[in-house]
C-alpha cells in the first residue's frame, strides 16, 4: 500500500478511564457498616471457560453431534447489512425449519451465532458478549466478505477486519452479500462439521483464551466487562 | 428570490457573496458573531424553520473548520446554507440548542469527530457513536483511516485490491478496446 | 381406590405414553402451520431432536438454588397433573394416581408449577424474566375464572367433584357428553382454554420481539430439556382435564389421542388466525365474554 | 360521727381565721388552709365510708333548732357523701398542688380557696333552695376572686365575664325562687316535691331555678365564659373548677330536678344531649389543652345531665350510674388539669414532653380511658347500666346520640395521646415539681380505686378482680425488668392460662384459645429480639392478651363487652408503638370504638335492659322471632365487622398492620383479626340467619365476605410497602373466612376455622419475616430490595412455604382449606358471590409472587451485599410456623377432625366421612398424605434426572444475565419491581379508587367543618355572652312551653 502517510502513528498511549459505574465504591449498608463494592468482581463471576471433554463413548458424542446438527437455533442478533439475508429463510421460499434450524431470541438457548456483515468495534463487543453467553458447544458462522477480510471496509478506523481474530468461526459464506440458497448451502456445510465432530470453536476459544482476549482488548479499548460472559 | 432575500439581509449582516446551487438552494458566508441572530431572523421572520442539518468541514489547509447550518424553508421549499468559520486551532463553536433542540445533537457529534467545542450545549462531552475511543478525531484529515486500520486491525493474506476504474475496464473490454 | 406397588409401573408409562404423544402432536400442530403457511415444516421428530441437543449441551449455569429448582417445579406440576387425573376411562391401569383427589386438586395443582417457575424464573435477575412472570400472572388471574365457573357448574350439574364419576356420567352416547348437556359451561371452559395454553392472542407472557422471551430467558441446556418436556406434557395433561370434564372422556389411547388433539386444536386455529392481545387487552376481553358466560353457566345449571 | 355541719363551720372559720392573719404570714394561711380542707376531708371521707359500709344511716342536719321549712336543713346521705369526699379532696389536693401560685397572691387566695371548697360543700349539702341560692353566690364570688386574682390578663377578663354572665343566673334563680316560694309557700326543697304546684306560673318558677342551674352548669352553646376560665385560669384552680364546681352544681340541679318532678326530665335529657354532643365537636377543633379539657368536662357534664334526665328508669341505679360517670369524670379531669399544670406548652401536640416520664404517661393514657368509659375504669359499669336501661326504657335516640358523642370525644381525646407519644417533643424538658407529680399520682389512684369500687358494687363481678387483668396489670409494676424476663413470664403465663383453661372449652373454643393465646405465646418468642426494658410494650400486649382469654371465656354480654374493650384497648397501645402509626392507630381506635359502641348497643337491645344477659339467650331471641332480632343481628355484625376489617370498615387496617412494630404485626393481624372472627361465630350459632325486611342477613354477610376477599386481594397487588401488602391481603383472608361462615353450613364453618388457623399461622410467619426483613435492611419497601435468598434463606424459606401454604396450592395446608371451599358453595344456594371468591384466588398469585419476588429473587442491592440473616429469635417462630404447616397439610385432621364432629353437631349432619387418611365429602374425596407423597416422589425424581444432567452447572453471578448483548447498568435499573403490576392497573386500576377512604374522610372533614364553624359562636366578649345566656334561656323556655302545652 504506497499512498500510506507512514508518519501517522495511532495513539497507543491514552487509557480509556473505568467507567463510572464499574468503579470500585464504598456504600453504607443499612447497619451503618460501610462497605466496599467492585463491580467487575462483586456483580460477575470471574471463572474463565473451561475446555468440556467430549463424551466417554464415542458412539453418544456421535448420537449428540447427530443432534446437535439437526437442530441449529441461531441467535436473532443481526450486526450488519447481511441480517437482510437472513429473513427470507424463515418464508415458505426457503423455509429453513425444515432443516431444524430456527431462530431464539436469547443467547441461552442458541448455538449458533451469525455474524451477518461488517463488524463494527462497538458491535464487537456486544457480539463477544453474546457469543460467551452461548452454552457450548456453540458455533460462529461469518457472513459476507467483510467478516472475511474486512472486505468494503478495508480502510474503515471502525470496523474489524479478521473475524476469526476475535472469535473462533467455524464457517464463512462469502459474498457480499451471500444470497439466502448461499446461506443455506453454508448451514448444511456446518451441519456436516458438526457431524463429524470438528466444530469444537468452544473448545478452541477457551484453549486460546489468552490470545483470543488479548486481540479482542487490542482493538476495544474501553473493556468494561469480565473476561469472559457467562 | 435567494438574492432578494440575501440583498434584503446584507443591509445589516456582513455577509459574503451568494453561492446559488440551484434556483432554490443557496450558500453565503458569514460572520461568526451575526451567526446567531440571523439564524433566529430567519427562523422567525423569513420562514427558516426547519433546521436540516449542522455539519462541518476540515478546511486543513486553511487552517479552518466550516460550519455549515443549512436551514430550510417549507412552505416556499427553499434552502439556505449559512457557513461559518472556525480556527482549527482552537475551534470552539456557539451553540445554538435553545433554538432548534435537535442541534444538541448535531454538536455533540460534531464534537466527537470533528472535536469542534460548543460549550453550553447539553451532554455534549458524552461519548456519541465511537465507544472508547481515545484517538484524535477521526473526520479530521490529518487522521489517516487506513493508516489505523493498518495499524489496528490484522490483513488476510491474498486480499487483492483493485482500482474500481480499471480494474472495471479490464474486466468489461479484455482486449482493451474502448 | 387405594394404594398398590404396581401402579407406581402403570404411572410411568401413562407419562411415558403421554409425552411421547405429546412430543408429537405439537410438532404435528407446529407442521400443520407451516403447511397451511405454504412451507414444509418441521419434521415430526424434530421435538426428540432438540431435547437431546439440549441434554447434550456441555456447559451450563445456575443462579442458584430457585433457579435450578424452577424447571423441576415445573415439571413436577405438569406430571402431577396428569397423574391426579384418571388418563382413560374405565382402565385400571390408567387410573393413575386419582385417589389423592379430585377435580379441586388437579385444578390447583396447576398452579405448582407456575408458580414454581415463576420463583425460579425470577432468581435468574433478569428483568424480561419478571415482566414476563408478571403479565404472565396477571393475564391468568382473568384467564382462569371461566374455567372455575364451568367446573363449578359441571360439578353441580353432576353433583360430583370425582372426574371419574363425572367421565361416567357421560358415557353412553356422544349427546351425554357435557358439550351437549351444558353446552354454556362448555363454552365458558373453552375461553379458559384458549386462555391459557399460551398460544397467540394470549402470548404477550413470551412475546419474543418485545421480552425475549419472557421467563424462561435464562434458561436452557437440561433447564430447558425439562421445560420443553413439560411443554408438550402440561397441554395435553390439561386438555384431557377438559376432555373428561366436556367431552366424555376416553376409553382408550386412540380415542384419546383423537380428542386430545381435536381440543387442543381449538387454540391453535383460534391462534393463528388472531394477533396477540395486551395483557389489558386480554384482562378486558375475559371479564367482557368469557365471565359472563360463566356466569350465565353456573346461573342455569 | 363527726356532724356534717362541721364542714361548713370548718370552712367558714379557716376562712375568717386566715382573715385575721398577718399579710407576711403565708404560710400561717397555708398551714390553716390545710388543716381545714384536711379535716373537712376527712369527715367527708368517714361519712361516706360509714355510709357506703352501712354503719351510719342518711340523717338530716336541722340549723336553728327549728324544723323546716323555718329553718334550713343539711342532708346527709351516700350521695353527698361521695361527693362531699370529691370535692372536698378536690380541694385539698388542689390547694397543695397550688400552693406555691397562692403563696404569691397572699393569704386572702387561700381564704378565698377554702370558702369556695366551703360553699361547694354547702351546695351539695343544702336541702333549702335560699340556702342554695345564698351557696351559690358565694361560689361566685369565690371564683371569681379566685380568677381574678390571677395575674393573667385573659384570667382578668375571663372572671369579670363569670361575673356578668353569673349574675344573669343569679337574678333568674332568685326570680325563681320568689315565684315558687309564692306557689309552694316553702323553700325546702322537700316540700316543693311534696306538694303539687297547681296553678299558674308554677311551671314558670320551677323553669327557672331549673335553668339557672343548668346555666351554671355551662350548657353547650351558652358556656363561652367558662371556657374562657378554663383556658386562662390556673390549671390547679381550673381542676377545681372543673372537678368540684361542676360536680356541686350538678348535684344541686339534681336535687331540684327530683324535686321537680319527672315531667322536668325531658329538659335535662335534651339539654345534657345537646352539651354533650356540642361540646364534644367543638372539642375535635380545639388547639389548646386547656380549653379543650373545658369542651371535655362541659361534655362529660351534659352526658351525666342526660343521666339525671333518666332517673325516672335507672331506678336503684341511678346513683351508680350517675355517680360512676360523675365521679370518674371529677377524678380524671382534675388529673388531666394538673398534668397541663406540669406541661410548659399550651399546644395539644406539646404534651410529648410527658414521654419523659412514663409514670405521668400512663396517667395521661389511664384518665383518657377513664373520661371515655373504657374498662376497668367506674364509668365503664355506667355507661354499660345506662344503655341496658336505655334501651329498656325503649329510648334508642338517646342511646345513640350519647354513644355518637362518646366517639367524638374519643377521637379528639386519643388523638391527643398520639401527640403526646408521636410528636417531636418541641420544648426542652423543665422537670415536674413533686408536688403536681404526687398530686397527680393522688388523682390516678384514685381512679383506680374508683373502678374497684365500682367493680365491687357491679353484678357482673369486677373486672379488676378477673385473673388475666391482673396478670396483665402486673405488668405495669414490672416495668423495670428487662424485656427478656418480662417475655418469659408473659409465655409462661399464656400457656400456663391455656392449658389451665382448655379441659373447659369445647373444640371450637379450644381452636381460638390455640391460636390466640397458645398462638401469641409462639408470637411473643420473636419478642425476645428486643432489648432494653421495652416500657409499654408487655402492659399493652398483655392487656389485649388478657382481653382474649376473657373474651373465650366469657359467658354473659358484660363479660364479652369488657373482654371486647380490653382487648380493644391494649391493642391500640400496642399499635400505637409503631415509628409511623400515630394517624393509622387513631383510625383503629375510633373504628374499634365505633364497632364496639354498636355491640353496645345490640347487646344493650338483646337484653331488653335485663342483665346479667348470657350469650346463650341470643339464640332464644332468635327463635322468639322477636321484631328486635334482626336488629340486634345487625348490631353486632357491625361491630364484628369492623374488627374483621370487611370491606367497607377496613380503611383502618393496612395502616395500623402496616406501621406497627416488628412482632405487633402478626400478633395484631395473627390474632387480633380473629376476636372479629369469633364474635361472629358465637352470634352466627346462636342466632342464626336473620331477616330483615325480606333479606337474608346472612346472605348480605356472604357479599360482604366476597367483596372483602376480592377488593382486599386487588388493593394488595398494587402495595409496593410489604407490610402493607400483607395488610391488604388479611383483609382479603378474612373475607374467604367470613365467607365460609356467612354460608350457614357444615363445610362453611369449617372452612372458616381452617382459614382461623391457617391465617394465623401463615400471615404471622409472613409479618415476622417481613419484619426481620425491614430488621436488616431498614425498609419495608419491596422495590429498594431484591436478591436476599442467599443472604437470608431461612426468611426465604419461611415467606416460600407461607406463599404456597397462602395461595392454596397443594401440597400444603391452603389446598385444605380450598378443597373444603369448593364442597361447602356445593351445598349452598349462593353462587354469584362465587364469583369474586373465585377471582380473588389468582389475584392472591399476585401479590404473593411480587411478596417473594421483589424481596428474595432477582438482583440485590449494593448497601444489602453483606446484610445477615434475620435475628434468631424472629426465626424461630417461623420455623416453628413452617413445621406446623407442612404438619398440618399432611395430617389436617389432628385439628379438624373434632371440629368437625362439633360443627356436624351444631348442623345435625356429618358433612365429611375421615376413613384411613382419605376425607370425604358428599362430593369429593381428598388424600392429604397421597398428594404430599405423590408430589414429593416425582419432585425428587425430576430433580435426580436434573442433577444428573446438570451436575457441573458454572455458578454464576448477578450481573451474569443475558441483556441483549448489553450488560446491566446498576442492580437499581435491572431489578424489576416497582409497580410490578402495571397491566393490571391498566386493566382493574379503576378497582382502587380509595372510594371508602374517601367516604369515611368526608365524614371527619364534616365533622370538623363543623365545629370550626359552631366555633365561630364564641366571640371572647362578655356582652355576646350575656346575651347568649338570655337568648338560650328563653329559646329553652319556648321550646319547653310548646312541648307542655
Amino acid at each position: 500500500m504506497k499512498d500510506i502517510d507512514k508518519s501517522f502513528r495511532k495513539d497507543t498511549e491514552t487509557e480509556f478511564p473505568l467507567r463510572e459505574e464499574l468503579r470500585p465504591r464504598s456504600v453504607t449498608a443499612p447497619d451503618g457498616q460501610v462497605i466496599e463494592i467492585d463491580p467487575l468482581q462483586d456483580y460477575f463471576c470471574q471463572e474463565p471457560p473451561k475446555v468440556h471433554k467430549q463424551s466417554y463413548f464415542k458412539i453418544v458424542e456421535d448420537f449428540y453431534n447427530w443432534a446437535r446438527a439437526h437442530s441449529l437455533w441461531i441467535l436473532g442478533f443481526g450486526t450488519g447489512c447481511g441480517a437482510i439475508e437472513m429473513r427470507p429463510l424463515m418464508t415458505p421460499r426457503f423455509d429453513a425449519y425444515r432443516y431444524g434450524i430456527q431462530w431464539r431470541p436469547t443467547p441461552r438457548q442458541a448455538n449458533l451465532l451469525v455474524i451477518s456483515g461488517y463488524l463494527s468495534v462497538k458491535t464487537l463487543k456486544r457480539a463477544i458478549r453474546a457469543y460467551e453467553q452461548m452454552p457450548s458447544p456453540k458455533y460462529v458462522v461469518g457472513l459476507g466478505s467483510c467478516t472475511i477480510n474486512g472486505g468494503m471496509y478495508w480502510d474503515s478506523y471502525n470496523t474489524i477486519k479478521r473475524l476469526d481474530d476475535y472469535l473462533p468461526v467455524d464457517l464463512y459464506i462469502a459474498g457480499c452479500m451471500p444470497r439466502p440458497e448461499a446461506l443455506l448451502a453454508g448451514f448444511m456445510d456446518l451441519k456436516k462439521l458438526i457431524r463429524k465432530g470438528k466444530a469444537e470453536g468452544a473448545n478452541k476459544y477457551a484453549e486460546n483464551f489468552d490470545w483470543y482476549k488479548a486481540n479482542q482488548k487490542s482493538v476495544i479499548k474501553d473493556w468494561d466487562m469480565p473476561d469472559y460472559n457467562w | 428570490m435567494m438574492r432578494d432575500l440575501h440583498d434584503h439581509l446584507k443591509t445589516r449582516y456582513r455577509l459574503g457573496d451568494l453561492a446559488e446551487r440551484r434556483g432554490n438552494l443557496a450558500f453565503v458566508d458569514v460572520e461568526r458573531a451575526d451567526l446567531r441572530a440571523l439564524l433566529v431572523e430567519l427562523r422567525d421572520v423569513h420562514g427558516f424553520t426547519h433546521l436540516s442539518l449542522l455539519t462541518a468541514v476540515d478546511w486543513i489547509e486553511e487552517g479552518r473548520f466550516q460550519l455549515t447550518y443549512l436551514m430550510n424553508n417549507r412552505a416556499a421549499n427553499r434552502t439556505l446554507g449559512l457557513r461559518v468559520f472556525l480556527d482549527r486551532a482552537d475551534p470552539v463553536g456557539d451553540t445554538i440548542h435553545d433554538l432548534w433542540p435537535t442541534a444538541a445533537t448535531y454538536q455533540r457529534e460534531l464534537r466527537e469527530m470533528f472535536g469542534i467545542a460548543f460549550p453550553g450545549s447539553p451532554r455534549v462531552d458524552e461519548e456519541f457513536i465511537l465507544e472508547g475511543w481515545t484517538d484524535m478525531p477521526p473526520y479530521r484529515r490529518d487522521f489517516d483511516t487506513l493508516a489505523y486500520s493498518q495499524q489496528t486491525f490484522s490483513d488476510r493474506e491474498g486480499r487483492e485490491t483493485h482500482d474500481p476504474r480499471s480494474h472495471m475496464a479490464k474486466k468489461l473490454y479484455p482486449e482493451g478496446q474502448r | 381406590m387405594s394404594f398398590e406397588w404396581i401402579q407406581l409401573a402403570y404411572a410411568a408409562l401413562t407419562v411415558f405414553i403421554v409425552i411421547n404423544y405429546g412430543l408429537i402432536m405439537t410438532a404435528v400442530v407446529q407442521k400443520i402451520g407451516a403447511r397451511v403457511g405454504g412451507r414444509y415444516g418441521i419434521p415430526v421428530w424434530q421435538n426428540y431432536i432438540d431435547l437431546v441437543k439440549n441434554i447434550a449441551l456441555r456447559s451450563k449455569i445456575s443462579h442458584g438454588v430457585m433457579f435450578y429448582l424452577g424447571p423441576v417445579f415445573r415439571l413436577t406440576g405438569g406430571i402431577g397433573l396428569l397423574l391426579f387425573v384418571p388418563t382413560i376411562y374405565g382402565s385400571v391401569m390408567h387410573q393413575n394416581f386419582a385417589f389423592a383427589g379430585d377435580l379441586i386438586l388437579a385444578l390447583y395443582f396447576v398452579f405448582f408449577g407456575t408458580l414454581g417457575m415463576a420463583l425460579g424464573a425470577g432468581e435468574s435477575g433478569h428483568p424480561h424474566a419478571a415482566i414476563g412472570v408478571s403479565r404472565g400472572l396477571a393475564q391468568v388471574t382473568a384467564a382462569e375464572l371461566p374455567l372455575a365457573l364451568a367446573v363449578f357448574a359441571i360439578s353441580l350439574q353432576y353433583q360430583t367433584l370425582s372426574i371419574t364419576e363425572i367421565v361416567a356420567a357421560q358415557q353412553g352416547g356422544i349427546f351425554n357428553w357435557t358439550l351437549f348437556t351444558n353446552p354454556i359451561a362448555t363454552l365458558a371452559a373453552m375461553f379458559a382454554l384458549v386462555g391459557t395454553m399460551m398460544r397467540a392472542p394470549f402470548d404477550v407472557v413470551v412475546a419474543p420481539q418485545e421480552i425475549p422471551i419472557g421467563p424462561p430467558t435464562e434458561y436452557h441446556s437440561a433447564y430447558l430439556a425439562l421445560m420443553q418436556t413439560n411443554r408438550v406434557l402440561f397441554p395435553v395433561a390439561k386438555t384431557v382435564i377438559y376432555m373428561n370434564l366436556f367431552f366424555g372422556g376416553a376409553s382408550n389411547w386412540a380415542e384419546f389421542a383423537v380428542k386430545v388433539f381435536a381440543i387442543y386444536m381449538v387454540s391453535v386455529l383460534v391462534g393463528v388466525v388472531h394477533p396477540r392481545f395486551r395483557v389489558e387487552q386480554s384482562i378486558r376481553f375475559f371479564l367482557k365474554w368469557g365471565l359472563p358466560v360463566g356466569i350465565l353457566a353456573i346461573l342455569v345449571v | 360521727m363527726v356532724s356534717a355541719i362541721f364542714i361548713i363551720a370548718a370552712g367558714l372559720g379557716a376562712g375568717f381565721l386566715i382573715g385575721l392573719l398577718r399579710e407576711e404570714q403565708k404560710g400561717a394561711a397555708f398551714a390553716v388552709a390545710l388543716a381545714a380542707l384536711g379535716f373537712m376531708a376527712w369527715v367527708s371521707v368517714s361519712w361516706f365510708i360509714a355510709l357506703a359500709s352501712g354503719t351510719a344511716q342518711a340523717h338530716d342536719i336541722i340549723t336553728a333548732g327549728t324544723q323546716p321549712p323555718f329553718a334550713i336543713n343539711l342532708r346527709m346521705g351516700l350521695a353527698e357523701a361521695g361527693l362531699l369526699s370529691v370535692i372536698t379532696l378536690t380541694g385539698l389536693a388542689s390547694l397543695i398542688y397550688m400552693a406555691p401560685a397562692l403563696h404569691a397572691l397572699g393569704r386572702r387566695a387561700f381564704a378565698v380557696l377554702v370558702i369556695l371548697v366551703m360553699a361547694l360543700s354547702g351546695l351539695v349539702l343544702t336541702r333549702d333552695i335560699f340556702n342554695l341560692f345564698v351557696f351559690f353566690e358565694l361560689i361566685v364570688i369565690a371564683t371569681g376572686g379566685l380568677v381574678l386574682l390571677s395575674d393573667d390578663k385573659r384570667a382578668v377578663a375571663a372572671g369579670f365575664k363569670y361575673l356578668v354572665v353569673s349574675q344573669i343566673v343569679g337574678i333568674l334563680l332568685l326570680i325563681g325562687i320568689i315565684f315558687t316560694y309564692h306557689a309552694g309557700g316553702s323553700l325546702n326543697i322537700d316540700d316543693i316535691a311534696a306538694q303539687p304546684m297547681a296553678f299558674t306560673g308554677a311551671g314558670l318558677a320551677l323553669f327557672l331555678l331549673l335553668i339557672a342551674l343548668i346555666v351554671e352548669l355551662k350548657p353547650f352553646p351558652a358556656n363561652g365564659w367558662a371556657l374562657d376560665i378554663y383556658e386562662s385560669a390556673h390549671p390547679g384552680f381550673s381542676a377545681l373548677f372543673s372537678a368540684a364546681s361542676a360536680t356541686a352544681a350538678l348535684y344541686a340541679a339534681d336535687k331540684l330536678f327530683a324535686a321537680a318532678g319527672p315531667d322536668w326530665l325531658p329538659l335535662a335529657t335534651v339539654l345534657g344531649l345537646v352539651s354533650f354532643l356540642g361540646a364534644n365537636l367543638l372539642g375535635l377543633a380545639q388547639r389548646n389543652d386547656r380549653r379543650l379539657l373545658g369542651y371535655s368536662s362541659i361534655g362529660q357534664i351534659g352526658l351525666v345531665l342526660v343521666v339525671v334526665g333518666q332517673r325516672d328508669i335507672l331506678g336503684d341505679a341511678y346513683l351508680y350510674v350517675a355517680g360512676g360517670i360523675l365521679f370518674t369524670h371529677a377524678v380524671a379531669k382534675a388529673g388531666l388539669y394538673w398534668i397541663s399544670g406540669l406541661v410548659p406548652g399550651r399546644d395539644l401536640a406539646d404534651w410529648a414532653v410527658l414521654r419523659a416520664n412514663p409514670v405521668l404517661l400512663f396517667a395521661f393514657a389511664a384518665f383518657i380511658a377513664m373520661l371515655l368509659g373504657l374498662p376497668p375504669f367506674a364509668g365503664f359499669y355506667a355507661k354499660w347500666d345506662l344503655a341496658h336501661a336505655l334501651t329498656g326504657a325503649d329510648r334508642l335516640p338517646v342511646l345513640g346520640l350519647v354513644l355518637l358523642g362518646a366517639l367524638i370525644e374519643a377521637g379528639y381525646l386519643f388523638r391527643w395521646f398520639g401527640f403526646a407519644l408521636k410528636r417531636p417533643n418541641p420544648v426542652a424538658f423543665p422537670g415536674f415539681s413533686t408536688t403536681g407529680f404526687a398530686v397527680v399520682l393522688v388523682a390516678l389512684a384514685g381512679g383506680w380505686g374508683l373502678g374497684f369500687a365500682w367493680g365491687a358494687g357491679s353484678v357482673h363481678g369486677n373486672l379488676l378482680l378477673a385473673a388475666p387483668l391482673i396478670f396483665a396489670l402486673a405488668f405495669l409494676l414490672l416495668e423495670p425488668l428487662p424485656a427478656w424476663a418480662k417475655n418469659i413470664l408473659a409465655i409462661a403465663g399464656l400457656l400456663g392460662w391455656v392449658a389451665l383453661r382448655a379441659p373447659e372449652y369445647d373444640p371450637l373454643h379450644l381452636v381460638f384459645a390455640l391460636v390466640m393465646l397458645a398462638g401469641g405465646a409462639v408470637i411473643l418468642l420473636a419478642s425476645f429480639t428486643a432489648k432494653g426494658e421495652r416500657l409499654g410494650f408487655y402492659p399493652s400486649a398483655m392487656v389485649m392478651y388478657a382481653g382474649l382469654a376473657l373474651l373465650i371465656d366469657a359467658q354473659t354480654s358484660f363479660q364479652f363487652f369488657a373482654a371486647w374493650e380490653l382487648l380493644t384497648i391494649g391493642s391500640y397501645f400496642l399499635i400505637l408503638r409503631g415509628r409511623e402509626s400515630e394517624p393509622h392507630a387513631l383510625s383503629y381506635i375510633l373504628f374499634s370504638l365505633g364497632g364496639a359502641f354498636a355491640i353496645l348497643a345490640g347487646f344493650a337491645l338483646a337484653s331488653g335492659g335485663l342483665q346479667p344477659f348470657a350469650l346463650e339467650n341470643l339464640a332464644a331471641i332468635a327463635e322468639a322471632g322477636l321484631p328486635v332480632a334482626p336488629w340486634v343481628f345487625v348490631l353486632l355484625a357491625l361491630g364484628f365487622l369492623t374488627k374483621t376489617a370487611s370491606v367497607g370498615f377496613h380503611i383502618w387496617l393496612p395502616g395500623a398492620h402496616a406501621e406497627a412494630e416488628t412482632d405487633v404485626s402478626p400478633m395484631v393481624s395473627g390474632i387480633l383479626l380473629k376476636a372479629g372472627l369469633f364474635g361472629l361465630w358465637i352470634l352466627l350459632m346462636h342466632m342464626g340467619a336473620q331477616r330483615l325486611w325480606g333479606v337474608d342477613l346472612t346472605y348480605l354477610l356472604v357479599w360482604i365476605g366476597a367483596l372483602s376477599a376480592f377488593l382486599g386481594a386487588v388493593l394488595a397487588i398494587f402495595q409496593e410497602d410489604a407490610k402493607r401488602l400483607l395488610a391488604y391481603s388479611s383483609i382479603s383472608q378474612m373475607g374467604y373466612a367470613l365467607f365460609g361462615l356467612a354460608l350457614m353450613n357444615h363445610l362453611g364453618w369449617l372452612l372458616a376455622l381452617m382459614f382461623v388457623i391457617n391465617h394465623y399461622v401463615y400471615k404471622s410467619m409472613l409479618f415476622l419475616a417481613v419484619g426481620g426483613v425491614y430488621h436488616r435492611t431498614g425498609t419495608k419497601l419491596m422495590y429498594k430490595m431484591g436478591g436476599l435468598i442467599t443472604l437470608m434463606p431461612f426468611t426465604f424459606v419461611s415467606v416460600l412455604v407461607g406463599i404456597i401454604a397462602m395461595s392454596g396450592v397443594p401440597p400444603l395446608s391452603g389446598f385444605g382449606g380450598r378443597w373444603v371451599f369448593y364442597n361447602a358453595i356445593m351445598s349452598s344456594e349462593m353462587r354469584l358471590p362465587v364469583v369474586l371468591i373465585f377471582m380473588s384466588g389468582p389475584i392472591a398469585f399476585l401479590y404473593l409472587f411480587r411478596l417473594i419476588h421483589t424481596i428474595f429473587l432477582g438482583q440485590p442491592k449494593d448497601e444489602h451485599r453483606k446484610l445477615r440473616e434475620a435475628p434468631f429469635w424472629l426465626l424461630v417462630p417461623q420455623m416453628i410456623f413452617v413445621a406446623f404447616l407442612i404438619g398440618f397439610a399432611v395430617l389436617p385432621g389432628m385439628v379438624l377432625r373434632k371440629v368437625d364432629a362439633y360443627i356436624g353437631g351444631h348442623f345435625g349432619d356429618e358433612a365429611l366421612a375421615w376413613s384411613g387418611r382419605t376425607i370425604t365429602s358428599q362430593f369429593g374425596y381428598w388424600n392429604p398424605v397421597a398428594i404430599m407423597l405423590v408430589i414429593g416422589a416425582i419432585f425428587v425424581i425430576v430433580l435426580a434426572l436434573l442433577l444428573m444432567m446438570n451436575r457441573n452447572a458454572q455458578k454464576v453471578k448477578q450481573f451474569n444475565i443475558v441483556f441483549s448483548a448489553e450488560r446491566p447498568f446498576k442492580p437499581q435499573t435491572t431489578h424489576f419491581a416497582w409497580n410490578f403490576f402495571a397491566p393490571y392497573r391498566k386493566a382493574l386500576g379503576f378497582l382502587e379508587a380509595p372510594h371508602v377512604t374517601r367516604f369515611w374522610g368526608g365524614i371527619t372533614d364534616s365533622l370538623h367543618a363543623t365545629a370550626d364553624f359552631t366555633r365561630r359562636i364564641y366571640t371572647g366578649n362578655g356582652q355576646t355572652y350575656a346575651a347568649q345566656v338570655l337568648v338560650f334561656v328563653v329559646a329553652v323556655y319556648l321550646v319547653v312551653l310548646g312541648g307542655v302545652s
